[in-house]
């Protein structure tokens, strides 16, 4: 149990870029991408966590009661907003692609002629 | 607090307020305001930057907590900026930069309005931010927003070649934005502090522990795929010769080699307690460092697109950069720094050439555009000299820094293959520029005559502007590249880099030249104009001079074949690069 | 490389990073066993210091709130990319027909979906302001409720249509909301500078804990976010929405034989 | 607790793995969204309510619906070069 969290992270990032390097459609590689970001919330969350103790929210509990490390989760908070940003830039840079060459084919679609 | 304290924020939070009041205002500001305040407000960086930096250099390092988190026993709560004379240097020097290209740009984007000024804005107050910080996470945030800004400047033309360019660097790059957290989270659970202070004594207090070297390995893997270092560099051509030229300046100029510093930064200012991270720079990186130079040195004379061809003599120049940084000594480090501001005004100014042909010529194909160039003369006089300052000639800041790295080298073979790579790296590159200014500005070489079409889409940008008002910033950043004194950067090695590195004042002793010093530029700027020369006068010289350069021909086909502009390739190289640290720190 | 080849060649990768990893995994505190001083040292402090009773909130807004003000103009340079990127239409040469596809036309609205759009489109902005009010006690913030505020005006869309959708939403208005977001953050910055303390300083009163109102500075900074969130997402999702529009000159088509969306 | 986090984990674990598994990119829209939805309850078990709350906006609703409006746009992109040339695609 002491690792598995770790095991999780790593599997996610390694499974995104195994979907990445197959991908042959830009949208389901974004997809992909989006699966190796979610592996750094569960690392950086599973680094802050301790047992037994409560959300750092001391609204229900008086302050003093332990609860888990907060500053990670200020960390996943940004890193959320970085993930949805990404996203969205690529996604419109995939509809342009779309629209100019007719596929999704990241193979197809290449900076240099005759390549 | 002093006045100097009261400045430290302002070289980010100035064009922060700039870049979200022109959006705010948007259509409602006059014509050209967006690009003026934007102007002003890189010159304003600059000069805030400057300030800070000479005042660090008189008054020691400020260290400014924000919001007066000041630490507590035992415990650092808040971010702090801390412009050491280095860092706030070089951040002057970006903001110069900007404020170039932006004179470069004056007219360019008249089609997209203020959207591009706000963009160039966020990029710059970034680079401020990743330069002054001195919180790792802060730093992750500076990353980012220069990332982000960068991606979409990438794709601005919204031909295919941006798009697919965009598209692979957004990728690659992201992916090694994840690998940077990641390698910050390691680090926080093991150090419990983000601070750059905090974390290095608990890296000191940890010694050999895989945590930490595991975040030294992530977060480097992230710096150097910016800084386009070996296997990770596959993005920058693709991404470089597709954005518009001013923003290739920035990219070329500024973004690709802050990854460097950023790395560099790192590993002095968080890691330098960590034996194995140690092993990891002098080691390995040593020789990836060298292999970069060399690598980039031949994909740039194999090009005959001329922003593919300056994209992969970035890498090669930050090849020769990371050998400096590798060599760990003090001088090597200020060279590289030196470097890095020399090569930035050269490699800005012809990016900005670039532009200049491609709205006054409509292309940048060498083979296409033969004799083209002759009546925009002055273009090519500035290409040319750009190109031989590129190729070693001992003149000027550029030469400072690399007569600093050269100078740094280990003793034995090791020194030997640095200084065989650099020369390799920097006669090549020079001598591809030069060759491409013979051809194009001189009509030299011979007629390709009906040869197969350029490799790439048609491309022009837009062409209305005038052409002094083009040439003038890339006179000015030549002219500081070369009257810059080349002792200057001695002089300033020993200044600056004791507050960066956390030496002692004065230990910084640059070493006495040695013959080598003095023939090396020399030989560097033989090579290039020899390099220039058989490729143009092929019919002329003996015949064993090409055929010489032939052998080298399949080598130089092969790396080419491996960019291949496929995202899914490119992902690929990149995890057999963080492969390579881990088996490294491994075994 | 061929397809084949870049599995295997990252299964070797995986491979060679299989030992490090398993090191690293191994030399990691334990899942459960934090050592931070750092978030021990907010959890303990904080609370007395700042009166707030949500300490990611306060870590994001004090402690740490420079580096929102990057997140947020992260934001910023995602929203101005993505309009960078997607320019064109905009409105202007948008028909108001929903694009159709392969001969399918779209099915217009029931009415029972419009009345729900408007019920919960309204429902859905107060529980984003909601949400982003409530930064200082309880879960949420302003990033959380303005990406739910966004959401709402996406449901004036269903709700409305597209013609009625676009004269209540404008984009210079979601810019000018962008932007002053960003600008109030970084005003509430500067309030401190020109008394004299460093960037950021929480020099309002803190108020009480658990209370809506209390944290001071942070406050101003909240509602900074709240709308600099709000502007760009809801940019986004209209500059996409905007994609999925076919173009005037189709919709003039004699043969595309319009039919569907009665927006 | 254990045991509802190590479950939480593995699902997290298997629904990436679906995500980049449905190589269809509309039904990989639904993965993506069911992969949003169990990382906010395992942030939610992980004690980080402010996080799952951002996760259920961006996660499980912003992000999938981008996809979305790409994925239409995309298809309405297709129906149009279809009619240009005359055939489908």
């Amino acid at each position: 149990m002491s690792v598995l969290p770790w095991v999780v992270a790593a599997w996610l990032f390694g499974v995104g870029v195994y979907g990445i390097a197959t991908s042959r459609n830009y949208i389901h590689l974004i997809g992909c991408l989006s699966v190796c970001q979610s592996a750094t919330y569960v690392l950086l969350l599973g680094i802050g966590y301790d047992w037994g103790a409560g959300p750092p929210i001391f609204y229900d509990h008086p302050p003093g009661t332990p609860a888990v490390d907060p500053i990670v989760q200020a960390l996943v908070l940004t890193d959320i907003v970085v993930g949805a940003t990404v996203s969205a830039l690529l996604l419109a840079m995939a509809l342009q692609v779309h629209k100019r060459e007719g596929t999704l084919d990241p193979q197809e679609i290449k900076p240099l002629k005759g390549q | 607090m002093t006045l100097l304290d009261v400045l430290v924020p302002f070289p980010v939070v100035l064009p922060l307020a700039v870049g979200a009041i022109v959006l705010a205002l948007g259509e409602r500001l006059p014509k050209h305001a967006p690009e003026a305040l934007g102007i002003a407000a890189a010159l304003a960086v600059a000069g805030l930057s400057a300030v800070l930096s000479r005042g660090a250099l008189d008054a020691g390092t400020p260290v400014y907590w924000f919001g007066g988190w000041e630490p507590r026993p035992g415990v650092t709560l808040g971010i702090a900026f801390a412009p050491d004379p280095a860092s706030a240097g070089i951040a002057a020097f970006i903001g110069l930069l900007f404020a170039a290209a932006l004179v470069f740009a004056w007219g360019f984007f008249d089609e997209v309005r203020s959207t591009f000024n706000v963009l160039m804005l966020l990029f710059l107050a970034a680079m401020q931010g990743f330069c002054l910080t001195r919180d790792l996470f802060n730093l992750f945030v500076w990353f980012e927003v220069m990332s982000v800004a960068a991606y979409a400047l990438t794709g601005f033309s919204l031909k295919r070649a941006s798009l697919a360019g965009a598209l692979n660097f957004t990728v690659v790059n992201s992916l090694g934005s994840m690998l940077m957290l990641a390698g910050i989270g390691l680090v926080y659970a093991r150090a419990g502090a983000l601070d750059f202070e905090a974390v290095r004594e608990a890296v000191g207090r940890a010694g050999h522990d895989p945590v930490i070297v595991g975040g030294f390995c992530l977060v480097s893997v992230a710096l150097l795929t910016k800084a386009a270092i070996l296997p990770f560099q596959f993005w920058l051509a693709d991404a470089h010769a597709v954005a518009p030229s001013p923003v290739s300046v920035i990219f070329s100029g500024s973004m690709v080699p802050i990854g460097l510093f950023g790395f560099a930064k790192i590993a002095v200012q968080v890691f330098p307690g960590s034996p194995d991270a140690g092993s990891i720079l002098h080691g390995l990186l040593f020789g990836v460092g060298c292999a970069t130079a060399v690598v980039g040195g031949l994909l740039a004379w194999s090009q005959r697109h001329l922003k593919r061809l300056l994209a992969f003599s970035t890498i090669g120049h930050i090849g020769i950069m990371l050998t400096g940084v590798a060599a760990l000594s003090p001088v090597g480090l200020a060279g590289a720094l030196a470097y890095l501001v020399g090569h930035g005004l050269v490699k800005g100014t012809l990016f900005m050439l670039v532009g200049v042909l491609l709205a006054e010529k409509a292309g940048v194909d060498e083979l296409n555009l033969r004799g083209l160039g002759r009546d925009i003369w002055p273009a090519g006089v500035l290409t040319g000299l750009a190109a031989l300052l590129l190729g070693g000639a001992p003149l000027g800041l550029l030469h400072g820094g690399a007569d600093l790295v050269s100078a740094a080298a280990p003793d034995g073979l090791a020194g030997w293959a640095m200084h065989l790579s650099v020369l390799v790296g920097t006669a090549l590159t020079g001598g591809a520029v030069l060759r491409f200014a013979g051809r194009v500005y001189l009509g030299l070489g011979p007629d390709p005559g009906d040869e197969a079409e350029a490799p790439t889409d048609e491309e022009q940008e837009k062409a209305d502007r005038p052409l002094w008002l083009m040439l003038a910033p890339c006179i000015l950043l030549l002219g500081i590249d070369v009257l810059v004194p080349a002792d200057l950067a001695e002089h300033m090695a020993a200044r600056v880099l004791p507050q960066f590195a956390h030496l002692a004042a004065g230990s910084v002793a640059v070493p006495p030249p040695t013959g080598w010093t003095a023939v090396e530029p020399w030989l560097a700027l033989l090579g290039a104009v020899a390099v220039a020369g058989v490729a143009l006068f092929r019919d002329r010289v003996p015949r064993i001079l090409p055929a010489a350069g032939g052998m080298f021909k399949p080598v130089v086909a092969g790396l080419n074949r491996l960019h291949t502009g496929v995202i899914n390739d490119y992902v690929v190289w990149m995890a057999l690069g963080v492969a390579m640290f881990a088996a490294w720190a491994t075994f | 490389m061929s397809p084949k080849l870049r599995p295997a060649l990252l299964a070797l990768a995986a491979l060679a990073i299989l030992p490090g990893f398993w090191r690293v995994a191994c030399a990691l505190p334990g899942f459960g066993s934090p050592v931070s001083p750092y978030g021990q040292a907010v959890n303990a402090l904080l609370p007395e210091m700042r009166r707030v009773s949500n300490m990611v909130s306060a870590i994001n807004f004090d402690v740490r709130g420079f580096d929102t003000i990057g997140e947020e103009f992260m934001l910023l340079a995602a929203v101005a990319g993505t309009v960078l990127l997607l320019r064109g239409g905009r409105g202007e040469d948008r028909a108001d027909a929903g694009g159709r596809i392969g001969g399918r036309a779209i099915v217009p609205r029931a009415d029972a979906v419009v009345l729900i759009c408007r019920i919960c489109g309204p429902f859905t902005f107060i529980f984003g302001v909601y949400v982003a009010l409530h930064a200082m006690a309880t879960p949420g913030g302003g990033f959380q409720g303005g990406v739910v505020i966004a959401s709402s005006l996406l449901l004036i869309y269903l709700g409305e249509g597209y013609g009625r959708w676009r004269q209540l939403v404008r984009e210079p208005v979601l810019d000018a909301v962008e932007g002053a977001g960003a600008l109030l953050f970084v005003a509430a910055g500067l309030l401190p500078v020109f008394l004299g303390l460093r960037f950021l300083t929480n020099v309002l009163p803190f108020g009480t804990a658990k209370d809506m109102l209390s944290g001071g500075l942070m406050i101003v900074e909240n509602a900074g976010v709240t709308l600099a969130v709000a502007g760009g997402f809801g940019t986004v999702l209209l500059e996409f929405m905007e994609e999925t529009r076919a173009t005037t000159s189709e919709v003039a088509d004699p043969d595309d034989g319009r039919t569907g969306d009665r927006a | 607790m254990a045991f509802l986090l190590a479950a939480m984990l593995l699902l997290a674990a298997a629904s990436g793995l679906a995500v980049v598994l449905t190589r269809d990119p509309r039904r990989q829209v639904f993965a993506l969204a069911g992969n949003g939805l169990v990382l906010t309850l395992l942030f939610l078990v992980l004690q980080a309510p402010d996080v799952a709350l951002s996760e259920l906006a961006v996660g499980t609703a912003a992000t999938p619906l981008l996809f979305l409006a790409a994925l239409a746009a995309v298809r309405i992109n297709r129906k149009r070069d279809a009619a240009d040339t005359g055939g489908p695609e």
